[in-house]
């Protein structure tokens, strides 16, 4: 097609275009029509097409996601709130922290390497471009079953991009997930989550404004990758059987990005920089529209001017690119020599690609010919809301009534024995070691916990200690089982590992996954999710700052579980206070925290031992969780326990083999009164903590929780050390730690190694 | 007087902020130089730091070994300057011949990270003079290509010059012929290493031991000694 | 015994860092003259028994389905010659 | 314009880790008849002007001092094709 100006489409009103085959439908795109007063040129078409895609415009779950908002907690941490490349929250001291959480599901199912790489780049640039340097990285995964074919060619491919584009950069790995299920086996989720550090001073946010500034487009040089991606990504549902429809696939630089962060984060500290973006889905389309939409003037950009790897691209693939590794900065006319030296210092390619006009529009030119004239918001901030159909499922009822409390349970103590082993043993319990130590944790030297702790912890400052803990946690099988309830064990997980560790939970990002959301009962699995995550952070006190959504996880009519991933930040005034998961001295005494109940609805026992889903999700008391919480960073600064683990999958004694493990010492249990071995071993009740406690402390400690109602009970006590040590329950069964070791730490390298 | 140490920063350097910071920890000033430019700025000692210099792209240290900077160290590590190359920077000297043999993908072909136990082999060079031959060591290990090898030769030589430096215990980590972890040119001011000392400086972070800070202090003991 | 080779490389329009690296390294070695560089990967197969039609439509799927991703590689597969015992 | 090759490969004394993973994984894929697979690195370097004699010893050179480590690798030089303009 010859150049489609914008004078040529006023004069060609009947030409068609081509709009069904990049992803918009009839009404959108006599939406376009009606916004314009003509036909689109096809430029404008390509903007429109990209930014009113599902994953650039939110349209199915905008109406949703307002709730996070609506009904956000009073926080003094909240600085910058959702609609921003990521949140920032202050955590005191001067200094302001930027996270977020990301998918990169789809690409990652077709190239596994550098479709998580590269969604590990992205994440990375929204954190980059909130103007903060990227502290560490955290990669909740979800694969099909583990000894499927096909997971050994995505698991290792996956871990190994993020690894080899998170190590590259120089950012530590502090924490994620790793979870088997059969329902991802065509749709494995690989979610990106990153943290960054500024002063508050520092952060920047995507506006252009200032007629005459100069909009500079640096990093990576613009090629034929990603072109529609955005949009045939996310609005169709991915289908193996159509090679045609396959989304292309970007390769990622990780060394670019490297120096793309250095020259940032120079540029930021000389106050080069009025606003910045970074380019993602959509590209130029989305950050040219965001900046000119989001600043107070207009924007004339020279498509002509942008540095190209494939001279052969025509302005409607230069406007859909999406190659990786680029950032789009505003500069002041008196600035602009001073940034693009440092970005030649950093060998990174930079070119005035536009500037910020006093008018309201977006202007394109190429080759001298306008060939967009749009108004910026109606791109980037119009595009269509849907109000989806939704409906809880007719099945919901028959799920919930397969009570998995009714399930069969050992008959022995050797029965109960052997269900132990079983559990530790299966894929999602089993330790995930083979995979976190492809990751690099101990980069920029700041590293306080990583894995396997109960979360990640990084220190910010190095005079005062001050640090910042994250979690991320979801439980797919609980929200199948019920949504509302589902995302707020998700939330309370993150909230509980936080705490655990011994830092103050302060604020949330999620990332949505679900099915297509033209299915009534995946957009009310959706809207019940929203609904709880809304709630739950209400009552927390810990807003939602951000986040992803990720819908179309099916295959065929197969969708996933319904997979909230909720992060939850935290801060700690001293790392020094902090609390690990290992047990660290025999002698201490092992309390139990909080009430055990039989639940077992969704619990790894129920999955392992006999492969069921049913029933209903453990029970959530949010008011519990936070005195908990409280409990536990009190006993922490205080110094009252040497070591705590959060219970969640698996229940007490998955915790427990595990604080032992990684401690190199035994544990003896004694059943408490009231509970039987079985339920007090696996139960997954939520708003529990086991901890170790110096004999010193057990006075001071009971009576803290006494004056503020949490239950506790004490459980026995660390014994032993060395391989010959057992985790030993008293009455029932002891298994030594090497015997454990071998049943929790070789079953992903038999698999994947 | 204290000694001036530089730590070179290539792009895609990574460890080099770590590395000033275990220098400042020993007592020691550290001085920032940058690939591009020749001039050492007249420091007593250079380390070049871990990381993925140039993304490792072709051989990792194979492009930086041609920075500006390089010509000058080249120049004066031949001449006695105590140069350490920690992971990339080990790298980075074998592709510069100022080590012999070579560094390869790790034999399974993963990126490892985990808490490398080390035996001390040579404590007379430059950089381990404050450890005790034979001292058993935790330092962080993490790194794609760690897999040191070099011809029999070139290894009995090594052996038997006593210049295989640190050596890997309990496990191989990377396939590296001999377990050989670090070595040392034959005039003992030149020492390259896989794993990361400037990651075990500090109670608390990172490993939580303090096994790498011998290193540098091991330096700055002996150019304060020699000023 | 025959070798074949099978030779994996990028997707023209595909990002090649490794080889953009390497060019851009160049001019500093003082090379120039040369206007592009790509790096692949280069499989040689020792193949046993006789290297017919059947034996390299086989190797072309191995190349197709495993050793290259054809959603960002182009693969060629050739025999390159007959390996005489004594060689190595 | 004219395209010169320059495949680089492990000595063969030197282990090769990623050839022998992909070799150990054929059997899975049902392939056999592949008595050794030895991956290494294929460069293409696209050139300005004549690749005569002194272009050939200058790539050459190129591939002794950087694109391969002699100490572990070999190298090979060739001169592929006449990359006719319109190609991509
Ligand atoms: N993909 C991953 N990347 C990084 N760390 C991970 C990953 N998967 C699991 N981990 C870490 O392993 C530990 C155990 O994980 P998990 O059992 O999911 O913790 P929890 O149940 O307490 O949330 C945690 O420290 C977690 O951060
Ligand atoms: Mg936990």
């Amino acid at each position: 097609m010859s150049l489609d100006t914008v004078e040529n489409a006023s004069k060609t009103p009947d030409v068609e275009l081509p709009w069904a085959e990049l992803g918009l439908k009839k009404d959108e795109y006599e939406r376009v029509v009606e916004i314009l007063g003509r036909r689109p040129t096809g430029a404008e078409l390509a903007m429109y097409s990209v930014m009113w895609s599902e994953h650039c415009s939110y349209k199915s779950s905008k109406v949703h996601l307002r709730q996070f908002g609506e009904k956000a907690p009073q926080s003094d941490a909240m600085l910058v709130g959702i609609g921003e490349n990521a949140g920032v929250v202050d955590v005191g001291q001067g200094y302001a922290v930027t996270f977020k959480v990301e998918s990169h599901n789809h690409p990652s199912y077709v190239e596994p390497y550098q479709g998580a790489a590269t969604g590990v780049g992205g994440i990375v640039r929204d954190i980059i471009a909130m103007g903060a340097r990227p502290v560490a990285v955290v990669d909740p995964l979800r694969f099909g079953a583990a000894d499927h074919p096909d997971t050994k060619r995505v698991l290792p491919g996956v871990v190994a991009g993020i690894g080899g584009y998170g190590n590259c950069l120089g950012l530590p790995n502090i924490g994620g997930e790793v979870v088997f299920d059969s329902c991802y086996q065509g749709n494995p989720l690989v979610n990106a989550g990153a943290i960054g550090v500024m002063r508050h001073e520092d952060i920047h946010l995507a506006k252009a404004s200032g007629a005459g500034n100069k909009v500079i487009m640096y990093g990576a040089r613009t090629g034929g990758d990603g072109i529609g991606g955005a949009s045939i990504l996310a609005s169709e549902t991915f289908d193996d059987a159509k090679p045609s429809k396959r989304p292309a696939v970007q390769v990622g630089d990780p060394f670019q990005e490297k120096l793309l962060i250095e020259c940032t984060l120079e540029a930021f500290a000389e106050k080069l920089v009025v606003g910045i973006q970074d380019l993602g889905a959509a590209g130029i389309s989305c950050a040219t529209s965001e900046l000119a939409s989001n600043g107070s003037g207009g924007m004339r950009v020279e498509l002509d001017d942008v540095p190209l790897r494939d001279s052969t691209l025509s302005p409607e693939e230069i406007l859909m690119s999406e190659s990786q590794e680029r950032m789009c900065a505003v500069v002041e006319p008196s600035k602009v020599d001073r940034f693009l030296e440092i970005c030649e210092k950093w060998d990174v390619i930079a070119t005035v690609i536009g500037e910020v006009t006093d008018g309201d529009r977006l202007e394109i030119f190429w080759h001298g010919e306008k060939i967009v004239d749009v108004d910026p918001r109606t791109v980037a901030h119009d595009g269509p809301v849907y109000e989806r159909p939704y409906a809880r499922p007719e099945w919901q009822d028959a799920l919930q009534a397969d009570d998995a409390n009714k399930l069969p349970r050992p008959a022995s103590a050797d029965e109960l024995k052997a269900q132990v082993l079983a559990l530790v043993s299966s894929p999602n319990q089993a330790s995930k070691k083979w995979i976190t130590q492809q990751y690099d944790h101990f980069v920029q030297g700041n590293t306080v916990l990583a894995q396997p702790e109960d979360s990640g912890m990084i220190r910010i400052d190095e005079e005062s200690g001050l640090g910042v803990a994250i979690a991320t946690d979801g439980n797919g099988r609980f929200a199948k089982l019920d949504p509302y309830t589902g995302a707020q064990l998700a939330l309370a997980e993150a909230y509980r590992n936080v705490a655990t560790t011994g830092a103050k939970p302060l604020a949330v990002s999620d990332c949505l996954n679900f099915g297509s959301p033209e299915d009534p009962a995946v957009m009310w699995q959706f809207a019940e999710a929203i609904r709880g995550l809304a709630d739950g952070c209400l009552q927390l006190g810990t807003p939602v700052t951000g986040g992803n959504v990720s819908l179309y996880n099916q295959t065929g009519e197969a969708a996933i579980h319904p997979t909230p991933v909720v992060a939850v930040l935290g801060v700690i005034d001293d790392v020094a206070r902090r609390t690990p998961v290992a047990f660290q001295e025999e002698g201490q005494l092992l309390y139990l925290l909080g009430d055990t109940r039989e639940e077992f609805g969704g619990s790894a026992w129920s999955q392992v031992v006999h492969d069921h889903l049913g029933g209903l999700p453990p029970k959530v008391d949010l008011e519990r969780e936070r005195l908990l919480g409280e409990i536990l960073i009190s006993a922490s600064r205080d110094g009252m326990i040497d070591a705590a683990h959060d219970l969640s999958d698996g229940g007490l004694i998955q915790a427990v083999i595990e604080s032992a493990l990684l401690g190199g010492k035994g544990a003896r249990l004694v059943v408490p009164d009231g509970l039987d071995a079985f339920t007090f071993l696996f139960s997954e009740s939520a708003g529990r903590a086991v901890v170790s406690i110096p004999r010193s402390e057990e006075l001071r400690f009971n009576d803290m929780c006494g004056a503020r109602g949490l239950p506790v009970t004490r459980i026995g006590v660390v014994d032993g050390s060395g391989d010959a040590a057992a985790v030993d329950v008293q009455g029932e069964f002891a298994l030594s730690l090497a015997e454990l070791r071998v049943a929790h730490e070789e079953t992903l390298p038999g698999i994947f190694a | 007087m204290t000694a001036r140490i530089g730590v070179v920063t290539f792009p895609g350097s990574l460890d080099d902020r770590d590395t000033q910071r275990a220098i400042r920890l020993a007592g020691a000033e550290p001085v920032a130089l940058w690939h591009k430019d020749k001039d050492l700025k007249q420091v007593d000692a250079v380390v070049l730091p871990g990381g993925f210099s140039y993304g490792d792209y072709l051989r990792a240290g194979a492009i930086s070994r041609f920075s500006p900077v390089m010509e000058t160290l080249i120049d004066q590590a031949k001449a006695g300057l105590p140069v350490l190359g920690i992971c990339n920077g080990f790298q980075v000297l074998t592709e510069a011949h100022l080590l012999p043999g070579a560094m390869l993908g790790n034999d399974h072909l993963h990126f490892i990270c985990r808490d490398q136990k080390l035996r001390v082999e040579n404590a007379g060079t430059a950089w381990t003079s404050d450890y005790e031959a034979g001292q058993e060591i935790h330092i962080p290990l993490k790194n794609m290509d760690g897999r040191y090898v070099a011809d029999e030769r070139t290894l009995d030589e090594l052996e038997a010059e006593g210049r295989v430096v640190f050596r890997y215990l309990d496990v191989n980590p990377n396939g590296s012929l001999r377990d050989i972890a670090g070595i040392t040119n034959a005039a003992g001011n030149v020492v390259g290493l896989m794993p990361h000392p400037e990651h075990a400086v500090e109670p608390l972070i990172g490993s939580g031991r303090t096994d790498g800070l011998p290193f540098f202090t091991s330096i700055l003991k002996k150019l304060v000694a020699a000023s | 015994m025959a070798r074949v080779v099978v030779d994996v490389m990028l997707k023209p329009e595909i990002l090649d860092p490794q080889g953009q690296a390497v060019q851009r390294a160049l001019p500093r070695l003082g090379f120039d003259g040369i206007s592009d560089v790509r790096q692949g990967k280069r499989f040689e197969l020792e193949v046993d028994g006789p290297v017919d039609d059947a034996a390299l439509a086989r190797i072309h799927e191995l190349a197709e389905t495993f050793l290259a991703n054809t959603v960002i590689e182009n693969f060629t597969v050739k025999v390159e010659e007959l390996v005489a015992g004594a060689e190595k």
